[in-house]
């Protein structure tokens, strides 16, 4: 209906492998950027950055990283938040031993470091496949975040054993820390957001990227065809585990600015990412967007509803909020397997081939 | 889109000049795209002056002269268009072919034009003439454009296109002199040179070598251009045959004088996705195509949820209240203009964009007559889809339907710089610029269609209407008389009558007789879908076809054939009076109706003589039993009692007496 | 416009025509005691098209996968390009020019045609994570130049209609050409052909059979493989090898083997396929 | 080295608790290919079930137990009905997180029927030391391990002998194989995967009841299911002896690393030691404990 593609014809190959090859996309697109970038930060205050915008910016990032992980390269991985804690920690330590680094190359740096730890753990893929190895990944969570929690020496020895974030600026403008203006915040989340975003696109629709569909799809057949399933295998641990631990860094640096690492980085992180790369779309850079927006906003609308609308103890509202969130997992797998990713790739089907059905 | 103005230099009078022209004033601007190796790939016309320069140069080397013909052979493709004007270049005459025909078909054709070169697609065909050499004298040299699976032939006398061209590059590199002489060839060819030969394969005997001189081209072309304002903006698919005139016209006269671009299409099977890509702003195809692509669509939203078939009916009705009035510029309410408009936004719009019309400047159809339902659909949709009238004889051009003169059944106004007459036979003929030089060889054939004084026999009866449309009613030579000296056209009654979904084959009787009368066949998809929608039982076609509910529709359809030939001077005393539906279903087995399912219709007079007694003998049913073959070879027969009904016929209307203008 | 590679520029071979490019002398192979192929030795010139048949079972699909590197014989050398090879993986193999399809289609269910073919062409694309992250300039370039191969492979086996559908989508027959086209895609020196008609309609088939003798002819390309249509590895093939229970039986001209008296043993009673 | 022996002993009877949640993950994921990640929620679940029926009614704990038994049964046949049904053919991952969201419902529902707090489960185990043990040998052993050890393995065994013996046991076996196979024998798919969820109900309610019966009924219960995963990947997720075995291995594994290896590191190592042993075992044998040889084909 909406989309009127007649006329757009590709004369060269570079028009035609374009991540918007549509015009109407390219528009839509353009106009949702400018919207974020140029309109949004003048109206965001305190509740919106911290209970809505950041951890959709920054579980938006980390669903990505998993996304790549899991849903290009087919390998299973539980162990999210443990890579996220190596990010949060690699901040920490950055910042507090060279307190001149600036905060947008700590981020990257943490980065670099999680994406190290990833590779390590990523080693067992050579040889063990499927489920056995999503559960061995659970040993880079329990050991990372045990490792986090033993060890004086990565968080300053510190007598909580929490982290604290010292404030830091980007461009003079505050940007970790009590004093930091949401709007700041919120821009300096974004921009890693849309840069990593455009990058990860790049990467997927390139060789590397085919090399990981290929691995996922059949792995005999990839190696056959000369793709090396280690190489192949660890370049996506540590590409994905670079986003998880930029995700990390930002949630501790920007967002919660203090972080006990057993309560931040648990198991629960790991399955709720899980969760947002599979309800988002599994091979979908979009669908790890949609993915995070979905699970951050559900439990904040659930809980609005039950505890200001129904007028439920907040207790209470906490059980039926796990019992809901169950259900509508459980629901929208029955529904959508594919995710919302797909949803929205059969609306847009649909609005293309408008009136017709197929 | 306004457009520049026309650049119209008439000295330039052949292709190969206005191919120089063209380099300089729109060098920059696309000449042709091919869709190929996945992107359109395009060419400027300044690049397409230097293929065709490179590629001309490198012909003469390989020993092509003026006057010598060369046979282009393929699939719509950049370079086998270029050859064709490469050839002119040099003084020599193209002659497409059609590049289906099977190798024995091209022997005639090529044989009889003498082809010195061809110039073909790919292997397939270039193995068709290989395997027929021995028969061609005069054949010496064979070009072609893909060289897969070409290797291991014996290139002594095969080349590839490619070769050429780094041939004639390499001597206008060696000789400063080449391109100078290329231009001194180009300027010695005159409008009246023979630019290119047609074969047009008559109904009967051997085809005939239509020679189309450049000034008929140029200027028909030209004309075309004029009429309906067509400049070098304009985008066009090239999916017809190239040996047909309609394509020759419109993706290489037309193209050329107007500057526009020529897409060719990847591939056989994607030209509905290619010309969705492009969306041509001008565009040609034979009604079965439009009729196709309306089945397409209405089989599509068959399948579409009910809340979105019913919107889309509904717009559908909008459309075809005040679509056409509106695109003829009449007036119509605020409140239907709005409904139109969201109509537009909500089914129009996209469906047009299915079908890559969204760009659609103006649309013609021709070659046989248009269903009216189906031409409307598409104006209704806000598409200046419009009909013509054209020969090979005339290039192309002889009617065509001026903007905001639109009626279903016409095929308009005589095309600029054509003159018209209506024979005392009702044969069409015409005279025009574009009128052909000759039949090539064959004199007596030219005389027969030409006469002295320039004026073409179509061989098609038409009459002219009151608006001054041009009407063809059917072949000049089924037209007869009844007994009342009424015209008698049986062709035109038939596609009345089966231009309703629930009839599928007519023939019409009354040649020398007091009245005209026909057989109807009804269509067994439709009616059958009918019966089943309204608990009608039937076991066979020759049940369904007896059951007295489906002589009523029929009769309700021949009643709306005789109001409307009543409405028409010429026509209307040749109303139905009477009329029977067969009792089976008219087959090729049975030699009813010819391979390409063509009514026999002597073969059915002589076959179903009974039944045409009956019709005239006033009875209203008859027994008879006919002989057939089943599917599996074997003979039977079948018996039935058909009725036979009478009709109402109705006064004409307007002037009786009214003559045949001119 | 299709000028193809040309078999001069083929992953540098240094054999020429008619020499021997691959032999396989004396290989054994067993699975946990099991023997699947015993003690077989034959060899692949260059530049033809070699057949192996055999009723089921009878170790031709291990035999290939022994030449790629898939599995790795017990005994016996593989000689690749003159030079004795030790146990090599599979994608070491197919760097070396060797390419595969395979008996039960093994596409990238997830990726369209286009992407699927592309894959194959991952072993010259050289450019570093960086440019790729990048997706520009020099990387921009490759990923163009590569595409323009691989559209050049979509031409010539005649699935333009197809590029951008996912493969999962296709028709099997469809879905066996893309799988030739993917192989195509990594030019090998020597293909090797798992079945490339089975399950096909004799329409497919005469399709497939022109292709592969396109591709032979056109590219130089040295072809291996397996088949079960009779009349279709007679008129394919220069040269036949005939196995039965793991062991090779015969071995020579389609004409002669065809006349061999083990062979015709070797198969009757055992119901022809289809 | 009586403290070693205290030592293995401890942690065989650990293991057997950790093969029994393990054989509720083996039996689910033979018969269906679910990694069913509720087993830990279902073993919660139960046990409050269990706690709150003698709670609030305050009946006996055999008859609580029969109820819990037809809850668990009810449960099944709930999943198989609302959520295996319409995910059939779905990728194992899509499944997995199907069972992981089951998890978080049954984990709501758990807490707003008995409510959250820490429940004790008595149900007169006996507690306290062993005497017996203490005496003759001198070496300390948990009364209530004893028992749970003891129970556990019976169920263990009595499991084993249903699926070599019966006739549904070799149907779910056969299940297992070829879903076709199971088809003839008579049962259909869907009554097997509701029997099997029963059975691992069942084991689950079991072991919830051991480990509650130690230290209360509370959510840390649900967790007891990560501590069956590095059983799995070490005994294989398809075999039931790899289960068993697996888990005593772990068991010991984990208690001796605890007490030898624990105080270099810093203790609790617990959490993911049992892990690195099994990706270390992995490593080198890729097929598991009791896994065949695989050999791919193309």
């Amino acid at each position: 209906m909406l989309y009127r593609e007649a006329g757009q014809f590709k004369t060269t190959y570079d028009a035609d492998q374009a991540i918007f090859p549509i015009a109407q996309d390219r528009w839509a697109v353009i106009a949702f950027a400018a919207i974020a970038f140029l309109v949004v930060p003048f109206f965001v205050n305190d509740y919106w950055t911290n209970a809505v915008l950041l951890p959709l910016l920054i579980y938006g990032l980390a669903a990505l990283g998993l996304n790549i992980l899991v849903g290009y390269c087919g390998q299973i991985s539980l162990g999210t938040g443990g890579f996220m804690a190596v990010g949060a920690f690699a901040s920490y330590k950055l910042m507090t031993s060279f307190p001149e680094l600036n905060i947008a190359i700590v981020v990257l740096l943490s980065g670099g470091a999680t994406a190290l730890v990833g590779v390590m753990f990523g080693l067992p893929s050579l040889r063990i496949k499927g489920f056995y190895l999503a559960v061995a990944t659970l040993a880079a969570q329990f050991f990372l975040v045990w490792l986090f929690n033993k060890f004086g020496w990565f968080y300053n020895y510190s007598a909580t054993g929490q982290i604290s974030v010292p404030e830091r600026t980007i461009f003079g403008l505050v940007v970790t820390g009590p004093t930091a203006a949401p709007w700041v915040k919120y821009l300096f989340c974004l921009s890693f957001l849309a840069l990593f975003g455009l990058i990860a696109k790049n990467v997927v629709r390139g060789r590397i990227g085919r090399n990981w569909m290929a691995i996922r799809d059949m792995d005999i057949a990839a190696e056959l065809i000369g793709v090396r399933p280690l190489q192949t295998k660890l370049s996506a641990f540590a590409f994905s585990s670079f986003y998880v631990g930029m995700a990390g860094s930002l949630l501790f640096t920007v967002y919660l600015g203090a972080v006990e690492v057993t309560e931040v980085f648990g198991i629960n992180v790991s399955f709720l990412v899980l969760f947002m790369v599979i309800i988002g779309g599994l091979g979908s850079i979009l669908g790890s967007f949609l993915g995070a927006t979905f699970l951050v906003l559900m439990p904040i609308f659930l809980k609005n509803f039950m505890v200001d609308g129904l007028g439920l103890l907040p207790v209470l509202a906490k059980h039926v909020e796990i019992l809901l969130m169950g259900l509508l997992i459980m629901g929208f797998l029955i529904v959508e397997p594919h995710g919302l990713a797909r949803m929205w790739q059969i609306l847009k089907e649909k609005f293309r081939l408008w009136p017709f059905p197929y | 889109m306004a457009g520049s103005p026309v650049v119209e230099r008439l000295d330039e009078d052949t292709f190969p000049k206005i191919l120089l022209r063209n380099g300089v004033v729109y060098k920059d601007r696309p000449a042709v795209r091919e869709k190929d190796l996945g992107i359109w790939q395009a060419w400027t016309w300044a690049e397409v002056l230097d293929e065709i320069r490179a590629f001309a140069i490198g012909l003469k080397g390989l020993g092509f002269q003026k006057g010598d013909r060369i046979a282009i052979i393929g699939a719509n493709r950049p370079r086998l268009y270029w050859t064709m004007v490469a050839a002119q270049s040099l003084g020599g005459v193209p002659v497409p072919i059609y590049s289906d025909s099977v190798a024995e078909e091209m022997v005639f054709v090529l044989q009889h034009a003498e082809v010195k070169f061809a110039c073909v697609e790919d292997q397939e065909q270039v193995d068709k003439v290989l395997s027929i050499s021995d028969r061609l004298p005069t054949m010496e040299q064979v070009i072609y454009d893909e060289d897969r699976g070409l290797r291991d032939y014996d290139h002594a006398t095969l080349h590839s296109f490619e070769t050429v061209q780094v041939a004639g590059r390499k001597t206008m590199a060696d000789d400063p002199q080449a391109v100078k002489a290329w231009e001194e060839s180009i300027a010695a060819t005159k409008g009246d040179d023979i630019a290119v030969m047609l074969y047009t394969s008559g109904t009967t005997g051997q085809p005939k070598g239509v020679m189309l001189s450049f000034d008929n081209l140029v200027i028909s072309a030209r004309n075309g251009n004029k009429f309906d304002k067509l400049d070098e903006h304009e985008e066009i698919v090239a999916y017809l045959p190239m040996a047909w005139i309609g394509d020759h016209v419109f993706s290489l006269a037309q193209a050329y004088t107007a500057g526009y671009c020529v897409n060719c299409p990847e591939s056989a099977e994607t030209v509905e996705a290619d010309r969705r890509e492009i969306a041509p702003t001008y565009f040609f195809a034979p009604p079965r195509v439009f009729e196709n692509m309306l089945t397409h669509i209405m089989v599509r939203m068959e399948d579409a949820s009910k809340l979105k078939k019913r919107m889309f009916d509904y717009f559908m009705d909008v459309a075809r209240r005040v679509g056409e009035p509106i695109l003829n510029g009449e007036d119509v309410s605020f409140k239907d203009r709005l409904l139109y408009r969201l109509g537009e936004f909500l089914v129009y719009g996209p469906l047009k964009n299915q079908m890559g019309f969204t760009r659609l400047k103006v649309g013609y159809t021709a070659g046989e007559a248009i269903g009216p339902e189906i031409f409307r659909f598409y104006r209704a949709l806000g598409l200046n889809l419009k009909q013509l009238y054209g020969q090979t004889e005339a290039s192309v051009y002889i009617t065509m339907q001026p903007d905001g003169q639109i009626y279903g059944d016409t095929v308009g106004t005589p095309a600029p710089q054509v003159e018209i007459r209506i024979a005392d036979n009702g044969e069409v003929l015409y005279r025009s610029p574009g009128v052909f030089v000759g039949y090539y060889k064959n004199e007596e054939a030219t005389k027969n269609t030409k006469t002295e004084d320039g004026w073409v026999l179509t061989g098609d009866a038409g009459i002219i209407t009151d608006e001054g449309h041009l009407k063809i009613i059917d072949r000049a030579k089924d037209v007869g008389k009844l007994k009342s000296g009424d015209l008698f056209a049986p062709k035109y009654i038939e596609n009345k009558l089966k231009f309703f979904p629930n009839v599928k084959e007519v023939v019409a009787f009354g040649d020398g007789r007091d009245f005209a009368s026909v057989f109807v066949n009804i269509d067994l998809t439709a009616v059958g879908s009918w019966a089943e929608r309204n608990n009608v039982n039937y076991a066979s076609y020759q049940e369904l076809a007896a059951n007295p509910q489906v002589y009523k529709m029929i009769e309700e359809h021949v009643d709306q054939v005789n109001r409307d030939l009543s409405r028409e001077p010429m026509m209307a005393g040749a109303q139905i009076r009477r009329f029977l539906i067969l009792h089976k279903e008219l087959d090729a087995d049975d030699g009813e109706l010819t391979r390409t399912l063509k009514v026999r219709r002597s073969f059915i007079a002589d076959r179903y003589a009974p039944l045409i007694e009956a019709l005239y003998d006033g009875s209203t049913e008859k027994h008879v039993r006919t002989e057939v073959t089943y599917e599996d070879g074997r003979k039977g027969a079948i018996e039935a009692t058909v009725q036979i009904r009478d009709m109402k016929t109705y006064a004409p209307e307007g002037d009786v007496t009214r003559e045949a203008a001119e | 416009m299709n000028a193809f590679v040309e078999p001069a520029t083929m992953p540098g071979s240094g054999v020429a025509k008619g020499e021997v490019l691959l032999s396989v002398a004396n290989v054994s192979l067993a699975f946990g005691g099991v023997k699947a192929i015993t003690n077989i030795s034959f060899d692949i010139r260059k530049g033809e098209i070699r057949a192996i048949i055999g009723p089921n079972g009878a170790g031709k699909t291990s035999m290939l996968n022994v030449i790629n590197g898939f599995y790795h014989p017990q005994e016996g050398t593989i000689t690749w390009r003159g030079k004795a090879r030790r146990k090599m993986k599979p994608y070491e193999a197919a760097s070396h020019g060797i390419a595969r399809t395979f008996q039960n289609v093994a596409l990238f269910k997830g990726m369209t045609t286009l992407d699927n073919i592309m894959t194959g062409r991952g072993l010259s694309m050289k450019k570093n994570f960086l440019w790729q992250c990048l997706h520009w300039g020099p990387a921009l370039k490759e990923e163009i130049d590569h595409r323009h191969r691989v559209e050049e492979i979509i031409d010539f086996l005649e699935i333009q209609a197809i590029r951008k559908t996912p493969v999962g989508r296709l028709p099997y027959g469809l879905q066996k050409r893309v799988e030739l086209a993917r192989a195509l895609a990594m030019e090998p020196e020597l293909l090797l052909l798992d079945e490339p008609m089975a399950g096909m309609n004799l329409e497919e088939k005469e399709d497939m059979s022109r292709f592969i003798l396109d591709v032979n002819q056109q590219f130089g390309t040295t072809i291996a493989l397996i088949e079960h249509d009779m009349g279709v590895v007679m008129d394919l093939s220069d040269r036949v090898v005939v196995l039965d229970y793991g062991r090779k039986i015969a071995d020579g001209m389609p004409e002669d083997v065809q006349k061999n008296q083990d062979v015709i043993d070797a198969y009757l009673g055992v119901p022809h396929e289809e | 080295m009586l403290f070693f022996i205290e030592t293995v002993l401890s942690g065989l009877m650990a293991g057997v608790m950790y093969s029994l949640v393990a054989l509720g993950f083996v039996l689910i994921f033979k018969a269906s290919g679910i990694f069913n990640f509720a087993q830990g929620v279902f073993c919660l679940f139960a046990a409050l079930t269990f706690v709150g029926i003698m709670e609030k009614t305050g009946v006996p704990w055999p008859v609580s137990f029969v109820l819990t038994v037809g809850v668990m049964i009810a449960l099944a046949w709930a999943i198989e009905r609302f959520l295996l049904s319409h995910l059939v053919n779905q990728e194992p991952i899509i499944l997995f997180m199907a069972t992981i969201g089951l998890a978080y419902f049954l984990e709501g529902l758990g807490d707003l029927m008995w409510g959250s707090d820490v429940k004790p489960l008595d149900i007169g185990l006996p507690s306290g030391a062993s005497d017996w043990m203490l005496d003759t040998f001198d070496i300390y052993v948990e009364k209530l391990e004893v028992v749970a050890a003891v129970v556990a393995a019976a169920l263990v065994t009595g499991l084993a002998v249903f699926f070599q013996k019966t006739r549904i046991g070799r149907a779910l076996r056969a299940v297992a194989d070829d879903h076709q196979a199971a088809l003839s024998v008579g049962i259909s798919l869907r009554t097997i995967w509701v029997i099997v969820w029963s059975v691992a109900g069942i084991v689950a309610l079991v072991a919830g009841i051991m480990w509650g019966a130690k230290s209360g009924v509370q959510f840390s219960l649900s967790l007891i299911a990560l501590k069956a995963l590095p059983v799995l990947i070490l005994g294989g997720f398809t075999s039931i002896p790899g289960a068993i075995v697996g888990g005593l291995i772990i068991g010991v594994g984990e208690k001796v690393a605890e007490i030898y290896l624990g105080p270099f590191v810093g203790g609790a190592i617990e959490n993911w030691f049992a892990y690195m042993l099994a990706l270390a075992f992995l490593l080198v044998r890729p097929q598991g404990l009791f896994g065949e040889r695989i050999i791919e084909r193309v």
